[in-house]
């Protein structure tokens, strides 16, 4: 099967996470999103990954799972303490400082 | 022997330093020093002279190298001194005269509590105005042309309180410095033209280059004469002048200073001679003149007014007589001499008579002097007679042999110049007798309190006319002003004659300036009988005006030529709707678009940037998904941009 | 290796600079008598550079060189010619006149903090200009010129926005804003031609590879650097326009008059008699140097920029109701007439621009500090606040009226001379404008005596009424001025003699001769 | 990794263990990098054992001496050569030792060394309950001004946990400029994006602002390394290996032995091309340049300021780094493709961040908008694409980040009832009150405008001149347009602080601790020497301007 094919279904997972960072107002979902986008990547690496018949591009899928789930961790802290001081986590009421 | 000639100018710049620098504490003894030292040069003067006259008619000429001035590559300018018998005669007349009224000024100004500082200025004007006549070229006499304009600046400024003098001042200078400018191109373009500015070379070499080259050079230094000589049209300052003391009046504005023109016009005689048109030029400047400072001279009631439109007059004769080259120099140079004895001393009797009179300049607040002041009264005389040219006194002699000379000129210029002449001999004639009549003659108009006339209410009042009014009491003047006048009387009755009978002055002043003899078209009898004739008629109408009828204490309106005539024939009118309101508005339409549209363009640009600062700042409104929006916009147009890098 | 005579010369300010703001805040005096103590005796250096250089000589002397940046081909070079050595000494010469003139000016109004040193800052700061501007007329390597060029920048924008005239018209708020306002121009005027300067510095260095003078001159000479027309055009022009804003030249003129107008008399005179020369000594060094023919390429324009300069500058004085604003246009009437000189391409107007700046440097010193000392007593820089002064202080007047006087050039006074070389020396190659440069003659006499007829003459106004005249401070300022310019007046051989070799140089820099006479006059 | 060893690893599944070669990792080359993370891991048990009280000093403690036993790691790495003629790649091609890498490492580790000073500030806030307090909450987890936050500050707790983030965001940034392959690259850069992420919402005052900050860079980071990623993705499937220097060979075509996928790839330029475009666009969001830099001001302005200091040095260092290494070892083939790119990222960078800045009412944006103004003189350095370039982008960054930090440093100092007093209007007249402090921040603002004899002129001149060499005359002028309208806010905060009258209710400027004063005063040393004899510092850099291939 022609891999341009994954490829072009990374490209449109990839957009489809973009457009949800750019177009949802809930921190978490916006988060969410980009969990898309870095899986959509995950998708091109490994169909890469099967086409040149080495395993770069799955070894780095995995690393990105990692870095994905401490970018969770660390996301949902900072989502979180933000929910709890203004109980809402529209990123756009978050409008202190602009200009 | 050339050592002294640097004394000349040393003596009274000492007066000068020590006077302005010594303060307060000279008070007491300033107006000594300042008369010793002006007799100082005087006396060098005089030993110079003789000495001058024990040597051949060759080799009188000093020439004394100071130092190198400015000396630049291809450019030198130099201190050096040029004495021979055209400076010497304007040094004797400069620190004779001068000192005379030195000593006239130490009674004149008696009570003036800053007499020190006079005799600092009138010091300093003697320095630049021998200056002037020794300089050896014309860069150093541009240093003394503009001293001596700085001098009389200061001097006709000198009662600074007076706002009148101090525009006054301000005017000379000004005006002066319109004339010096054409000194200077004068002698940029010497520069140029033959590499250098000093008297010999230049005129040595005038012959050898263009005709056009040398007339710009002569209307140039025709410029300058005119500006420091009150020739039209840079006249209009030596009226206002007068607001300077009396005594300065006298040396400055009528016998020495004023006549600088007349000397760097003959100085330059070689450049004139060989530039026609500019002569031309020059005795139509001086025959103008002449005819402009009469008319002036017969609608002043001011005393001093009259006589400065007279010196205007007579200086025209002056210029009149150079423009008409070697036919001329001499006799202008000697009408110069004469013109120096007969008007300084008119100029201190008028002085000696606002001096019994507090000040008072109004000739109709005049009448009868005669037998308060008698040795005015007769000093004057003689001074009055003397510039009319009475037969036998020194202006007769001198001014006939210019109409003489006027007429030699040949052709209708000849005709035309010489009638002008004459006529100015006849105008003459008719307003100094208006003076004497108005002073010396009829009935004490001064005794009753004056009444404002319409026609004068633009000029500013005198000090009497407000308040309560106490008549003066006329008196002669203390000695030390007198002894001045009679000598000066002296020299306007015998000079003449000393000059003229057998051509004693001409012979000592041909080897400087040339001579050529005219022919006119009539005999010089035929001249000088009319010359007499017109007198005559002159002092004829004047008397019926002034001296059969009593003079009405209030001018009358007066014909529209009069009413011009006394607001100096409308010059100043002109100038000040012309130059000064001009000036305003340029100045105050400049200033505006220096701050709207210099600065504006600089500060508009600034603006421009922080308003388009303030609204990109827009784009930080603080939402993150705008931002994030940019970034993907800016990620899409990144790639794209790569994308199309390759494809073009 | 002698002994580093010009470092030492700028060196000397600088650390006094250091010294002097060291200077507890209590010890106000000491500061000021420190910082004069310094400036004498760097006069005394400057003296010593003036005597250790010889006319005849090389055209750079008392050459330093050293290794600094060696990425940048930078070198710490350091030699003057006569130009050099003219201005150093006038800037030399002034700066303890303008200490002493500034005696009061920094006295704390109110009290900051407790380490708020105004005094010692003001006279640190003018000693540190000091220091940077003789550096920029010693400095023979272009980069180091630039830098001092720039740096200098700083303490004169805290000069003018820190210390203004005691009291004002329109009281101190007001005040201080028009003063840093003026403070930020003069800084953002300057910076902005300093940085297109940049520009062309780093595009010089491209080209030639070097920033030594010396180095590109023989680059020049033996041929192996050749700049295309198109590139030494545009590089002269980014010079040319750093030292247009600073000299002042029309239109980027409007600095000046905010800065001198707003800033206190003797910082007026640094800015406009030593600072500013900067600029037109560099036009001379570096544009004509490094671009002869570029700088002739643009002769034409910039003379006529510098008619316009001479004429407008001159108008707009005689429109001023402002004695500072008044003196600041005439100074920009002044520069016009300096850049005439240096673009005239011949010996006298080179000597006589060069002759200028000095001249101008003093005569404006002089007229300018009289100017702060009146404005200090009656507290008000408004031509129409003043009137018949001469009546109760004629000593004032008096130095006022030779100031003024020496503005005018008026002949026996030193501007005289170098004014009249101007324009002869325009004149030889460009008639028509040296003919219309006069007419700034005229007008200079306008402005000056108007100037004096409505501040010194006339009836006494109640207010100056009870003026006191110049105390010995305010004489000792400004009597050696006044000599000087007597002096320099009627024998101004010294200078010239040191003048003249350099502007030779620079002649032969754009391979122009003079024009030669018609008449060869017979001698 | 390279292809082949990959294989026999995939092959090997099948042989005997004893087969297995390790893999060779020089330790003592990466020791800054370890001591580094080490130091970080034993912050973290530091947090969980050492008691309460203590921790403080403990954990700056560790810091200082991990950082400075790094700092001395990598001086002596250079000694020995290793930035010059003994430059290699090491940890299986991974990790790049050479010039650039220790250079940029250095200037990382002296910058996050001043940080640390300014991290462990506890002067600057009057004392809660007698304990001294840092600019970090007492308990990051708990709500502002609820009870406890209160209890919490009663019983003095202090986020001690600051001092291990900063040291794996150092880790991950000693990593990011050294990255010698895609992989590498990526995980570095989320090494020190997280910590930072997190400490940006650890502010004791303005605690909103602080979290807001955070969770905006976290959610605009993530989402720009989600661009990366995909570049390297597409990178990847461009050169079917992720290190640099296979990929180098790929794009410039000197590769042997292709195979088939490889040969069909290879002749998919818009991989290349988008790839390419997609990972720079992940740096230059680090480096903050337009149109990448919305965050900037908005995290620069509420994170705690020492972070904002630490960060705004360290990460522009470290990205700057990263770039130069992509686009020199990686992109040189494709120079023509992005040099034109990069002019007119830099243009707008440049006069964007200028031009913005002029309007900016607070101290802490205003420095944002400043930095972004300077990223783009960087990236004129950066196009130079010759030795010059590499080396005046070294010497710009060293000078920036050390007059960045003392300046954050100084802002800290300027304090009223409500913490840092950040708004411009109340910096008026501060030269009055407190001219020393004033005088300070005097000069690196002077140093930030370019103004000679500082840091900031002969960095903008290196630069400048590598850009003009690099014909690139034309951007040199932009950036002296922009410099001059930089310099027009820089010169308004000095007329504010000397030329305006202080306001009666005006801030207090806080006496600080030897530590933020030794930051300070380094700035300003650093400032001066490199301004006035930047000599020697321009040699070590020249000396470390080639990468290793």
């Amino acid at each position: 099967m022609n891999p341009v094919n994954y490829l072009y279904l990374a490209a449109l997972l990839f957009t489809i996470g973009a457009t949800g960072v750019l177009i949802r107002r809930n921190a978490i979902v916006v988060f969410m999103c980009v969990e898309l986008m870095l899986n959509a990547c995950n998708l091109a690496l490994v169909a890469f990954s099967r086409l040149h018949g080495n395993l770069d591009g799955q070894i780095i899928a995995f690393f990105t799972m990692v870095v994905a789930a401490a970018e969770v961790v660390v996301g949902l802290a900072i989502i979180v303490s933000l929910f709890r001081t203004r109980h809402s986590a529209s990123v756009d009421d978050a409008g202190l400082m602009k200009l | 022997m050339e050592n002294l000639i640097a004394l000349l100018i040393a003596a009274p710049l000492l007066g000068a330093a020590v006077l302005l620098c010594g303060g307060r504490r000279l008070d007491a003894v300033g107006h000594w020093i300042g008369t010793v030292l002006a007799a100082a040069s005087f006396a060098v003067g005089v030993v110079l002279f003789t000495d001058m006259l024990g040597r051949s008619a060759e080799e009188r000429t000093l020439t004394r190298h100071l130092y190198s001035w400015i000396p630049v590559e291809g450019f030198r300018a130099d201190v050096a001194f040029h004495l021979d018998q055209l400076s010497m005669t304007f040094v004797l007349l400069i620190s004779g005269v001068g000192t005379l009224i030195h000593v006239y000024s130490i009674g004149y100004m008696e009570h003036d509590e800053r007499r020190r500082r006079f005799f600092g200025y009138l010091n300093l004007f003697l320095a630049a105005m021998l200056l002037l006549v020794l300089a050896d070229n014309y860069l150093l006499l541009y240093v003394g042309w503009e001293g001596v304009g700085l001098a009389s600046y200061l001097l006709i400024g000198f009662w600074q309180h007076k706002p009148s003098a101090a525009t006054a001042a301000k005017k000379a200078f000004l005006v002066n410095r319109v004339g010096d400018v054409g000194l200077s191109i004068a002698i940029m373009l010497m520069f140029t033209t033959f590499g250098t500015f000093a008297f010999g070379p230049v005129l040595a070499a005038a012959g050898d280059t263009g005709e056009g080259k040398l007339t710009a050079i002569a209307l140039m230094l025709l410029l300058a004469a005119c500006g420091k000589s009150a020739q039209v049209p840079l006249q209009s300052w030596l009226g206002d002048a007068m607001e300077g003391p009396t005594p300065v009046s006298a040396l400055i504005h009528a016998a020495t200073m004023v006549t600088a023109g007349v000397y760097l016009i003959v100085r330059s005689g070689a450049i004139f001679n060989a530039a026609p048109d500019a002569q031309l030029v020059v005795t139509v400047v001086g025959a103008v003149t002449l005819l402009f400072g009469a008319v002036v001279g017969c609608a002043k009631d001011d005393i001093k007014k009259a006589l400065a439109g007279s010196t205007m007059s007579q200086i025209g004769y002056m210029v009149l007589a150079a423009g008409l080259g070697p036919i001329g120099y001499v006799f202008a140079i000697m009408h110069l001499v004469t013109h120096g004895f007969f008007k300084a001393g008119l100029f201190l009797g008028a002085g000696s008579v606002m001096h019994g009179m507090n000040d008072e300049v109004d000739m109709r607040r005049y009448g009868g002097l005669r037998k308060y002041m008698p040795v005015t009264f007769v000093t004057f005389g003689l001074g009055y007679l003397a510039i009319i040219g009475f037969p036998g006194l020194s202006g007769f002699f001198s001014k006939d042999k210019i109409i003489e000379a006027a007429f030699a000129k040949g052709g209708a210029e000849g005709w035309i110049l010489g009638g002008a002449a004459l006529l100015g001999a006849a105008i003459t004639a008719y307003y100094m007798t208006r003076v004497m009549l108005m002073t010396f003659f009829g009935e004490e108009r001064w005794r009753d309190a004056p009444t404002p006339s319409p026609a004068e209410s633009d000029v500013e009042p005198a000090a009497e006319t407000r308040g309560e009014y106490t008549p003066p009491h006329p008196h002669e003047s203390p000695s030390s002003m007198t002894i001045p006048m009679i000598v000066l009387a002296f020299g306007s009755v015998f000079a003449g004659a000393f000059f003229g009978i057998g051509d004693r002055f001409l012979h000592w002043l041909e080897p400087v300036t040339g001579h050529a003899h005219g022919h006119p078209p009539v005999s010089a009898l035929t001249v000088t009988l009319s010359t007499v004739v017109v007198l005559i008629v002159g002092v004829a109408i004047a008397w019926a005006q002034y001296g059969r009828r009593p003079v009405p204490a209030v001018a009358p309106r007066g014909s529209l030529l009069t009413r011009a005539a006394r607001r100096d024939l409308l010059q100043d009118d002109f100038n000040h709707v012309v130059l000064v309101r001009g000036g305003e508005h340029l100045t105050r339409s400049l200033v505006y678009v220096d701050h709207t549209l210099v600065d504006g363009v600089v500060n508009g640009t600034a603006a421009s940037v922080g308003g388009l600062s303030g609204r990109l700042r827009k784009l930080q409104n603080g939402y993150a998904r705008s931002y994030a929006v940019s970034m993907f916009g800016g990620a899409a147009v990144l790639v794209a941009a790569t994308l199309l890098m390759r494809a073009v | 290796m002698s002994f580093p005579l010009l470092t030492a010369t700028a060196a000397l300010p600088a650390l006094g600079a250091v010294a002097t703001a060291a200077v507890p805040a209590a010890r106000r005096t000491a500061a000021k008598w420190l910082a004069l103590l310094v400036s004498l005796a760097t006069l005394v250096l400057a003296a010593l550079v003036a005597v250790r250089f010889e006319p005849g000589g090389d055209r750079y002397q008392l050459t330093e060189s050293h290794a600094w940046i060696k990425d940048f081909g930078v070198r710490y070079e350091l030699g003057v010619d006569g130009i050099g050595v003219a201005l150093i000494a006038l800037t030399a010469l002034l700066i303890p006149f303008i200490v002493l003139a500034g005696w009061h000016d920094a006295d704390p109004q109110e009290t900051g903090s407790k380490r708020w040193r105004p005094t010692q800052g003001f006279f640190a700061l003018i000693l540190a200009v000091e220091a940077m501007v003789i550096l920029s007329f010693e400095a023979t390597d272009v980069f180091l010129f630039y830098i001092f060029f720039e740096a200098m920048l700083i303490p004169m924008y805290f000069l003018i926005g820190g210390f203004g005239d005691r009291a004002h018209e329109h009281g101190e708020e007001t005040a201080s804003t028009q003063r840093s306002y003026a403070a930020v121009k003069f800084l953002l005027y300057n910076l902005a031609g300093g940085l297109i300067m940049l520009a062309a510095v780093i595009g010089l260095y491209v080209v030639a590879g070097s920033f030594s003078l010396q180095e590109i001159a023989e680059a020049r000479a033996n041929g192996s650097l050749q700049m295309a027309a198109t590139t030494e055009r545009w590089l002269f022009l980014g010079f040319f326009f750093a030292f247009a804003v600073k000299a002042p030249l029309w239109p980027l003129h409007t600095w000046l008059p905010n800065a001198m107008g707003e800033a206190t008399a003797p910082v007026a005179v640094l800015i406009t008699a030593v600072v500013d020369k900067v600029g037109t000594f560099a036009m001379l060094r570096f544009c004509l140097g490094l671009f002869p023919e570029a700088s002739k390429w643009a002769t034409p324009v910039i003379l006529v920029l510098a008619l316009v300069s001479i004429v407008y500058g001159a108008l707009l004085a005689v429109g001023q109701r402002d004695i500072k604003r008044l003196v600041a246009y005439a100074s920009i009437s002044h520069f016009g007439f300096i850049v005439m000189g240096i673009f005239a391409m011949t010996s006298q107007g080179q000597s006589g621009a060069t002759l200028y700046m000095v001249n101008h440097g003093i005569s404006t010193a002089a007229l300018m500090l009289v100017a702060g000392f009146l404005i200090s007593r009656r507290g008000s820089r408004l031509i129409a606040d003043y009137g018949g002064v001469q009546k109760v202080a004629p000593v004032l007047a008096g130095t006022f009226l030779i100031g003024g006087l020496a503005t005018l050039s008026l002949p026996g006074l030193a501007p005289f001379v170098s004014e009249f070389l101007v324009l002869v020396g325009t004149f030889a190659r460009y008639p028509v404008i040296g003919i219309i440069a006069t007419v700034g003659i005229v007008l200079a006499a306008l402005y000056t005596l108007v100037l004096y007829q409505r501040t010194m003459t006339g009836p006494v106004r109640p207010e100056v009424s009870r003026m006191p005249d110049l105390r010995a401070r305010e004489l000792a300022v400004v009597a050696p001025l006044i000599a000087l310019l007597i002096l320099l007046g009627v024998f101004p051989k010294p200078l010239t003699d040191i003048v003249n070799p350099a502007v030779e140089h620079t002649m032969s820099d754009v391979q122009q001769k003079d024009p030669q006479p018609e008449v060869e006059a017979a001698k | 990794m390279s292809a082949p060893a990959v294989h026999s690893l995939w092959t090997t599944a099948a042989d005997p263990i004893s087969k297995i070669d390790a893999p060779k990792i020089e330790y003592g080359q990466l020791s800054p990098t370890l001591i580094v993370i080490g130091a970080a891991v034993v912050g973290v048990l530091v947090e969980a054992f050492v008691p309460r009280r203590s921790r403080y000093y403990v954990q700056v403690f560790v810091s200082v001496v991990a950082l400075a036993a790094a700092f001395a790691a990598v001086v002596a790495l250079a000694a020995g050569g290793y930035g010059t003629t003994r430059a290699h790649i090491a940890a299986m091609g991974a990790v790049a030792v050479d010039g650039p890498a220790l250079f940029l490492q250095g200037t990382i580790l002296l910058a996050a060394l001043l940080g640390v000073f300014t991290f462990a500030e506890r002067r600057l806030d009057p004392e809660a309950h007698g304990n001294r307090v840092d600019s970090f909450a007492a308990q990051a987890a708990s709500v502002p001004g609820s009870d406890s936050e209160k209890a919490a500050v009663r019983a003095g707790f202090t986020t001690t946990e600051v001092f291990p983030l900063l040291l794996f965001a150092v880790g991950g940034m000693l990593i990011f400029p050294a990255a010698n392959d895609l992989l590498t690259l990526f995980v570095a850069l989320e090494v020190f994006s997280l910590p930072l992420y997190l400490l940006c919402a650890v502010a004791r005052r303005k605690r909103l602002m602080s979290q807001e900050a955070a969770v905006k860079y976290f959610l605009l980071g993530a989402f720009a390394s989600a661009f990366t990623l995909f570049g390297i993705a597409l990178l990847y499937g461009y050169a079917g290996s992720v290190s640099y220097a296979r990929i180098a060979q790929v794009v410039d075509g000197s590769v042997q032995n292709v195979d088939p996928a490889l040969a069909g790839t290879m002749g998919n330029d818009a991989l290349l091309l988008v790839g390419a475009a997609l990972t720079v666009m992940g740096l230059l969001f680090k480096v903050g340049a337009v149109p990448f830099h919305m965050w900037t001001p908005d995290v620069y302005q509420g994170a705690p300021t020492p972070v904002t200091g630490f960060m705004a040095a360290a990460t522009k260092v470290a990205a700057f780094g990263a770039l130069l290494r992509l686009l020199y070892v990686v992109l040189p083939g494709l120079r023509w493709d992005w040099r034109p790119v990069m002019w007119a990222v830099a243009v707008v960078t440049m006069l964007g961040g200028a031009i913005v800045a002029i309007t900016q009412t607070d101290i802490k944006r205003l420095l944002a908008y400043s930095s972004i103004a300077h990223a783009g003189f960087i990236l004129a350095g950066v196009i130079a694409t010759s030795a010059e370039g590499i080396s005046s982008v070294l010497f710009y960054l060293g000078a920036y980040s050390f007059v960045t930090i003392g300046a954050f440093a100084v802002v800290t100092l300027v304090r009223d009832a409500g913490g840092e007093a950040t708004h411009l209007s109340k910096w008026a007249g501060l030269g009055r009150r407190s001219p020393l402090v004033a005088a300070v921040f005097a000069v690196f603002l002077l140093a930030f405008a370019g103004i000679p004899l500082t840091s900031g002129f002969a960095g903008k001149f290196a630069v400048f001149k590598a850009a003009a060499q690099g014909g690139a005359g034309a951007l040199v002028v932009v950036g002296v347009i922009a410099s001059a309208v930089a310099a027009f806010f820089y010169i308004r905060v000095i007329v504010l602080m000397f030329f305006s009258e202080p306001r009666p209710e005006g801030p207090t400027v806080a006496v600080p601790s030897p530590l933020t004063m030794t930051a300070i005063a380094v700035g300003v040393a650093v400032t001066v020497v490199l301004g006035v004899a930047p000599q020697y510092f321009l040699d070590l850099a020249g000396q470390a301007s080639v990468f290793v291939r």
